[in-house]
């Protein structure tokens, strides 16, 4: 492995972010800056914000969160099995499947206990 | 026996995941308060599972599966056998518990703690650090959530909250040990870490500074001082049925790993953990009884206890090897061994009987609500105050006899150290009888202060009937299972 | 200057003592407390990918794999737990965690 | 299953089943079926006697097999001349104690019956115990039943008292246990008590586990200064409990001495036979005039009972054949006079509720068949020749004047302190004036009181009248025990 | 005559730390650019695109006032939007409220260094390829996140819970077609991934299009076209922005530049969603027909991408939108458990006898 075939991405990662902050740096420049206290207020559809607008939010947002992580790690442990799956054959596969099988219990256990339903 | 894959080495994992994935399954069909099938399929299950293991175990056979990341030896089976059978009981006990609290609507208790099983399963039989991690981290993680299953009881989800962070925490230091060992020693298997160590070629103060956060780890999870922080909130706060869940079966889990990886693999560095040990022992002994007597709460008190009876198990462990001579280990291990297992016995009747007494809305958790029990249920009161003089390792029940194997291996390295811990040990436990006595009081001598009467689905009544006879009958025969631990030590050693 | 195995430990400890020190010396959020720990689990994979790279021997990045995992399902889990801490007490203070005494 | 199996496991059968019959209805049938039990039990003692064959220091009646084979632990059972007459002892006191408890008890009978009768099977598997552990476990286990029988039938100060004794004697004890698993190990894995007997051990370990001996037996029996917790208990304990504590719970720990102190540890023994020796001058003399000035009859009995047991371990330390064989009499005639002492004051207790000796007066116009009683055991207490008291005391003391004259001496003057505490006390009780309402109420002792009290008195009269067959079955035994003692087991 | 000018470059200082470090920085930064300008170009003119597009579907005439065909529009917007005043709300968490757009555009722009344009032609052929763009493209969503809650604003925070939960949701469902086309590819580098798919028999008989991996992995193609959508948030999947419920979701609070920001990050976003569903699905620059091979790849690969981004366009002009309990329900429901099974079928047909992919 080369690290330095890495190099790229990361100088583009810096560049994406360049890209940002010139674009906000310039608008900033040419832009009018004339602030007042009705302008700068948080939307409220005209409505005086009376409280912080970090309240709490409905559970399933966490649950979402919570499951994303569940599956995008199964999907991680998937990938090199992925690329591989020419090699490994067909024990592989079933290994895999086994796998797959209990995060399929998993998947319909939450899906009949209604986590995946949003009304 | 090495081959690549020996399936009939994890039959028993096979059969607990698969019957924990249809158990969750069946569950979802069955929406009644009671889940009547849930709860007879997982003691079923439970109960099949402890046959099968006891089967192996007493065939006795060694077999290394999966290039040698699992281990079925005798030991390992008889821990699995108890420890199923130790889950099957706490089921049995803590189902009315837990559905006269609501928590049993979910179903989630009878397949968490099957899934908890199988990380004890899994650190039971694991003969890899991988292995050993993972089993682990699967019963911790399955404990937080059951330990946080009444959602809407602030004690208990503070209770979880703890459990967390000091458990993740312990798993960190395990886990930071668990580097330096594979750093030191280029592997992950147990038996080539043992060969890498004993080659005397690896740095000792390397392996030292690993062995230090092993034993860190590994005194978290049993729950001893300084690492003992968690166990009475965890105790306290935890439902009953869960804490039961949590001190029982991973008490065994917990030894398991503890021979894993500091008898099968770091041997030859005995004197330096049996050092450890033998320091925490002594805080925990004497900690753990002190803190006791200030209680009144009682399950708070049972984990101060608990502390200080791990110290107990510590001490067994520590006098396996002397002077590099490893002759005492069969004896010493086997003590512990029997130890714990009593121990779990014990532990089962105990938090069977608070289980019994508190009824919706009331916990019975203080020790004054046991008041006059004797007069309300001389039967409960027998079985309770048979635990209770086991614990405080009084003649004839079998805590005495667990006691008794753990001095002998003690006193008989001839060591004045030993001697000596020998006598620490026995006055501290004096202590310990103050406290357990003081509850023997409260049954026996007060008043009752309600006169409801008990009442108890017939299978809670039966069994833990069984258990406080058990915890009597073994004591006065305790010869069976000492034999059982000899030889399954013994085994283990020999391989 | 050349990286040797000696600055991944000693960088694998630093983080590690520094996620010791987030555990016990945080008395007010818990999320800080969840991170350290999650920073606990990567200071030990830390060594564990720098042993394995100067052992050459690949077990110990598998390792690495599997305590990602663990720690995924355990943040999981404790952010579960803290939602439910929050839902109760409506604070999630490390010093307001304290009706457990004794 | 020989006969010392069915004397322990007799009474602790019965003790169970009686556990079963919980319910207040059947508080009747609870009773004879302990009073059948009792006497059961009791009559599969006697074979013990009348089986024993005399002039042989040897275990008789052993019956022996594996208990705990992992640790080589043995249920091995067998008697002695020292210790044959403590089992039918125990029985004995059984058989008194549960018609004692006959109406007096009326809650939880079934418990307090199963208790006792368990406590004697227990205490009879001590003394014919001889595997260590085993003689461990049943002495370890007494506690339990006397716990519970002090904490739940006792009397206001019932839980501190219950506390004391269990944690005092636990605590000796558990040094003990230690003492033996190191006797175990050193004998190359044996619990056996005899193997233990021809152990060689050194200077210090004799010395060593001689303390940790010492530190269970003296608590139990027990010694000044661990005496403290006797007063207490007795005080708080119900009549029952009281006299088997008295009559057999304290000669355990004198037994011990015999069974292990002496024959194990011999060089310390004599070694330290003369700190033995002053505790138990301290004891008889000190404590007898303690027990003057007790206003408490109980309390009174139980600092008498700290001397009279002083009077034993004297004997035992003298090292000579008088000494050692008057200290086991003394044990045996206490067991029966203390007992009878106790129920004395439980007969007053039960009718008065009251122990303080200033209630009392004039008893003996009220109650005159009683007193005749009392008198009798009251005698026997202060050692009045032709009761059992008389014997052992003047064996000890001749013993003791065959040692050292000045210790018999001192011993001799006990006497005269017992007679006169004992005397004053039943004075004070049953002579003079009537003084109050409660004395003059009294009614005398019913059948069943005077049934039990005749038989504690003919075992009184009949020990001091014919001490004979009580010395004729120890004799050789002492002399065995004799010779261990006198045999250094340096080096 | 490119490798002239970089050993050009690279002999004009003769020091080590030009030839090691700097030039070969300065050389991969010339690239970027090369990269990025027509990007750039092509994400303004996509917005005028889809205002034509959609106007020609609606039957008008979409912008035409600012030049020739309105083809000055985007300049023109651009313009008026770097003279807006850039507005902090004063509830705002000052740092956090600029972050967010940076956050939005950078994975939006740094996905396409391992995009490769054509055989050798990528700027970072790295193998681990697929694996980067789906880590850089899933920190998109802290753009999303940290710009709702930076805000403070009840729409705001209320649009970022929402938008985030949406994509963390289909892109589950992404990663799974990720996952079947590696199966089937064998490779996580994306110009391996695209050779893969000029091999085979139908490539051999001269019809490469049948070989593409669209025809065998149909399905995941779909599922992954309308993960794509859901995942840039476009319409019919735009409720986190939906003028009637949240107004501008996360965006709310954002003008001038910062609106603008989000605004180039979200189509950056559709046509890296686009080149990437022509190099998984169909094959990249590959020409579907040997006859027409003459054509040179990466014109293929631009017709194939604008076809991809003209049916998000089109998609949004013919669907209503969803409801959001709709979205996660076919994210969660119906998804997942097609590309689940769809995994399996493959994995079982590559160890059959008819395994078409060697």
């Amino acid at each position: 492995m080369n690290l330095a075939q890495y190099l790229p991405v990361l100088l583009f990662i810096l560049v994406g972010l360049a890209v940002g902050a010139l674009c906000l740096g310039m608008g900033a420049f040419l832009g009018p800056n004339r602030p007042d206290a009705a302008k700068n207020s948080p939307y409220e559809c005209g409505f005086e914000a009376f409280e912080d607008a970090r309240m709490k939010f409905d559970v399933r947002y966490y649950l979402v969160a919570i499951l994303f992580i569940l599956f995008d790690l199964e999907i991680a442990f998937l990938f090199p099995w992925a690329v591989a799956l020419k090699d490994v054959g067909l024990t592989g596969f079933i290994a895999v499947v086994i796998f797959l099988a209990i995060l399929v219990v998993g998947f319909v256990y939450e899906w009949k206990k209604g986590a995946l339903d949003w009304e | 026996m090495i081959d690549g894959f020996s399936w009939i080495s994890i039959y028993p994992e096979i059969v607990l995941l698969a019957m924990a994935c249809v158990i969750a399954l069946v569950d979802l069909l069955d929406s009644s308060e009671r889940r009547t099938a849930t709860y007879i399929l997982s003691v079923l299950t439970l109960l099949v599972l402890s046959v099968l293991t006891g089967i192996y175990a007493y065939g006795g056979q060694t077999i290394y599966g999966f290039g040698g990341m699992v281990v079925s030896d005798s030991l390992a089976n008889w821990l699995k056998c108890f420890a199923a059978l130790a889950s099957a009981v706490t089921l049995v006990y803590g189902r009315t518990y837990m559905r006269e609290r609501g928590v049993l609507r979910g179903g989630e208790w009878f397949v968490l703690s099957l899934l908890s099983l199988l990380g004890v399963f899994v650190m039971i039989s694991g003969n890899n650090f991988l292995l050993i991690y993972l089993g682990l981290e699967l019963l911790t993680l399955a404990s937080y959530a059951m330990v946080a299953l009444r959602r809407d009881h602030t004690v208990s989800v503070e209770a979880a909250m703890k459990y967390f962070v000091l458990g993740a925490m312990a798993s960190g230091f395990l886990l930071y040990g668990l580097s330096m060992l594979y750093g030191a020693t280029g592997t992950l298997d147990i038996g080539a870490v043992y060969k890498a160590v004993a080659s005397g070629q690896i740095r000792h103060q390397v392996l030292i500074f690993g062995l230090v956060f092993l034993v860190a780890g590994l005194a978290f999870k049993f729950g001893v001082v300084p690492f003992h922080m968690w166990i009475p909130d965890v105790y306290q706060g935890a439902p009953t049925a869960v804490t039961l869940t949590i001190g029982a079966a991973p008490k065994l889990a917990a030894f398991a790993i503890a021979i894993r990886l500091l008898v099968e693999g770091l041997l030859p560095l005995a004197f330096d953990w049996q050092q450890m040990l033998g320091l925490l022992a002594v805080a925990s002994l004497l900690i753990g009884n002190l803190a006791a007597i200030a209680q009144t709460n009682l399950k708070r008190m049972l984990a101060y206890s608990t502390i200080a009876q791990m110290g107990f198990v510590l001490l067994g462990l520590t006098a396996g090897v002397v002077n590099g001579n490893a002759l005492s280990a069969a004896n010493a291990y086997s003590s512990a061994m029997f130890y714990i297992v009593t121990y779990v016995l014990t532990t089962l009747a105990t938090f069977g009987i608070i289980m019994l007494l508190s009824r919706e809305g009331f916990e019975s958790e203080e020790i004054v609500d046991l008041a006059g029990l004797n007069q309300r249920s001389p039967l409960y009161a027998g079985i309770m105050a048979i635990c209770l003089f086991s614990l405080a390792g009084l003649p004839p029940m079998v805590g005495f006899q667990a006691k008794l194997s753990v001095l002998q291996a003690l006193v008989s390295t001839g060591q004045s150290i030993y001697i000596g811990l020998a006598v620490f040990s026995v006055m501290v436990s004096l202590i310990g009888a103050f406290y357990y006595l003081r509850v023997v009081k409260v049954m026996y001598f007060d008043d009752p202060v309600s006169d409801s009467p008990i009442s108890a689905p017939a299978d809670m009544r039966a069994v833990l009937t069984l258990n406080g006879a058990l915890v009597l009958v073994l004591g006065i025969v305790p010869g069976a299972l000492m034999a059982l631990c000899a030889k399954a030590v013994v085994q283990m050693l020999g391989t | 200057m050349t990286l040797t195995l000696a600055h991944y430990l000693t960088l694998g400890a630093i983080l590690f003592a520094l996620s010791v020190v987030g555990i016990f010396l945080n008395r007010k959020n818990l999320i800080v407390l969840l991170m350290a720990i999650e920073l606990m689990l990567l200071a030990v994979n830390m060594n564990f990918v720098a042993f394995s790279h100067y052992l050459g021997d690949m077990h110990g990045q598998v390792f690495v794999f599997f305590i990602l995992t663990v720690a995924a399902a355990e943040s999981a889990i404790g952010l579960a737990i803290l939602v439910l801490l929050f839902r109760n007490k409506n604070s999630i203070n490390v010093d307001e965690l304290n009706s457990l005494k004794g | 299953m020989g006969w010392l199996s069915l004397a322990i496991w007799t009474p602790i059968v019965f003790g169970v089943v009686l556990l079963a019959f919980g319910r207040e209805s059947q508080a009747q049938m609870v009773r004879w079926l302990a009073l059948i039990g009792s006497i059961i039990s009791f009559i599969v003692t006697l074979p013990l006697y009348t089986g024993f064959k005399l002039g042989t220091a040897a275990m008789q009646f052993v019956e022996k097999s594996p208990w705990i084979e992992r640790f080589n632990v043995n249920y091995h059972l067998g008697v002695d001349g020292i210790s044959v007459w403590f089992v039918l002892l125990t029985a004995f006191i059984t058989v008194i104690v549960v018609i004692a408890a006959w109406e007096v008890i009326e809650r939880k009978v079934n418990q307090y019956m199963a208790a006792f009768l368990i406590l004697s099977g227990l205490m009879i598997g001590v003394f014919s115990a001889l595997d260590g552990l085993l003689f461990y476990v049943f002495f370890e286990a007494t506690l339990i039943p006397m716990y519970l029988i002090i904490g739940i039938w006792g009397g206001p100060n019932k839980i501190y008292a219950a506390f004391k004794f269990f944690l005092y004697t636990l605590l000796g004890s558990l040094l003990t246990l230690v003492a033996f698993i190191y006797l175990y190990t050193r004998s190359g894995g044996s619990f056996d008590i005899l193997t233990w007997h021809a152990l060689p051990l050194s200077g210090t370990a004799q010395t060593l586990i001689f303390f940790a001996l010492f530190a269970a037996f003296a608590v139990k029996v027990p010694m000044w200064p661990v005496h403290t917790w006797l007063p207490d208990v007795h005080v708080e304990a119900p009549t029952g409990g009281s006299a088997v504590l008295a009559a057999i719970m304290l000669k355990l720990g004198a037994y011990g001495f015999l069974r292990f102190s002496l024959p194990i540890t011999p060089d310390a023994s004599q070694e330290w036979s003369g700190l033995m020796i002053t505790l138990s001058l301290v004891a008889v003399i000190y404590v007898g005039l303690v027990a003057l000035v007790q206003q408490d009859m109980k309390k009174l009995v139980a600092y008498s009972s700290v001397a009279h047991m002083g009077f034993v371990t004297l004997g035992f330390f003298l090292f000579n054949d008088l000494g050692i064989a008057g200290g086991i009499v003394q044990m045996i005639a206490h067991g029966f006079v203390s007992g009878a002492m106790f129920l004395c004051i439980g007969v007053l207790y039960d009718r008065v509720h009251s122990r303080e000796i200033s209630a009392y007066g004039g008893v003996a116009t009220t109650m005159p068949r009683f007193t005749v009683f009392a008198l009798l055991f009251f005698m026997a207490n202060c050692g009045l020749p032709g009761t059992a008291g008389f014997v052992g005391e003047w064996m000890v003391i001749l013993g003791a004047v065959q040692a050292n004259f000045w210790i018999g001496l001192l011993a001799a003057t006990a006497l005269i302190s017992g007679a006169a505490y004992t005397l004053w006390m039943f004075k004070r009780i049953y002579f003079g004036p009537v003084t109050n309402d409660n004395v003059r109420g009294l009614t005398d002792i019913n059948s069943r009181e005077f049934f039990m009290l005749s038989l504690l008195a003919l075992a009184v009269l009949g020990m001091g009248i014919n001490p004979k067959p009580f010395t004729d079955v120890m004799d050789a035994s002492v002399a065995n025990l004799i010779k261990q003692v006198s045999v250094s087991k340096l080096n | 005559m490119i490798d002239a000018l970089y050993n050009g470059g690279l002999n004009l200082f003769a020091a080590t730390w030009w030839s090691q470090l700097a030039w070969p920085v300065i050389w991969i930064m010339m690239k970027i650019v090369v990269i990025l300008l027509p990007l750039m170009g092509a994400v303004a003119y996509l917005t005028l695109w889809e205002r034509k597009l959609l106007g020609w579907m609606q039957v008008r005439h979409g912008p035409n006032r600012v030049g020739p065909f309105g083809l000055l529009q985007p300049i023109a917007d651009a313009v008026k939007l770097l003279t807006k005043e850039i507005i902090q709300p004063t509830a705002a968490s000052k740092g956090l409220f600029l972050l967010g757009p940076l956050m939005a555009i950078m994975p939006a722009l740094a996905a396409w260094a391992v995009i490769p344009f054509g055989p050798e032609v990528a700027l970072a052929n790295v193998n681990a390829g697929l694996l980067l763009v789906m880590a850089i493209t899933s920190i998109e969503v802290y753009g999303v996140i940290i710009a709702g809650w930076s805000s403070n604003s009840k729409y705001a925070f209320l649009g970022a819970l929402r938008a985030s939960a949406q994509m963390v949701s289909y892109e589950i469902a992404m990663g799974f077609c990720f996952l079947v086309v590696l199966m089937v590819s064998g490779s996580m580098n994306l110009t391996e991934i695209v050779l893969a798919q000029g091999r085979g028999m139908a490539a051999d008989g001269g019809v490469g299009l049948l070989s593409w991996n669209w025809l065998p992995l149909l399905p995941i193609f779909v599922v992954y076209l309308i993960s794509g959508v859901a995942e840039t948030n476009r319409h019919p999947f735009d409720v986190v922005e939906g003028e009637a419920e949240i107004v501008a979701g996360h965006m709310v609070e954002y003008s001038g530049m910062g609106f603008a920001v989000f605004f180039l990050a979200e189509y950056a976003s559709m046509w890296l969603v686009s080149i990437l569903a022509v190099i998984m699905f169909l094959g990249g620059w590959l020409s579907p027909f040997a006859a027409l091979d003459f054509i040179p790849g990466w014109i293929w690969l631009a017709i194939k991408t604008f076809a991809v981004v003209s049916m998000f366009i089109w998609i949004r002009a013919t669907f209503p939108r969803f409801r959001y309990d709709q979205i996660m329900r076919l994210g969660w429901k119906i998804f997942i458990p097609v590309t689940l099974v769809w995994l399996l079928v493959v994995g079982a047909w590559m160890h059959t006898p008819w395994n078409i992919w060697h």
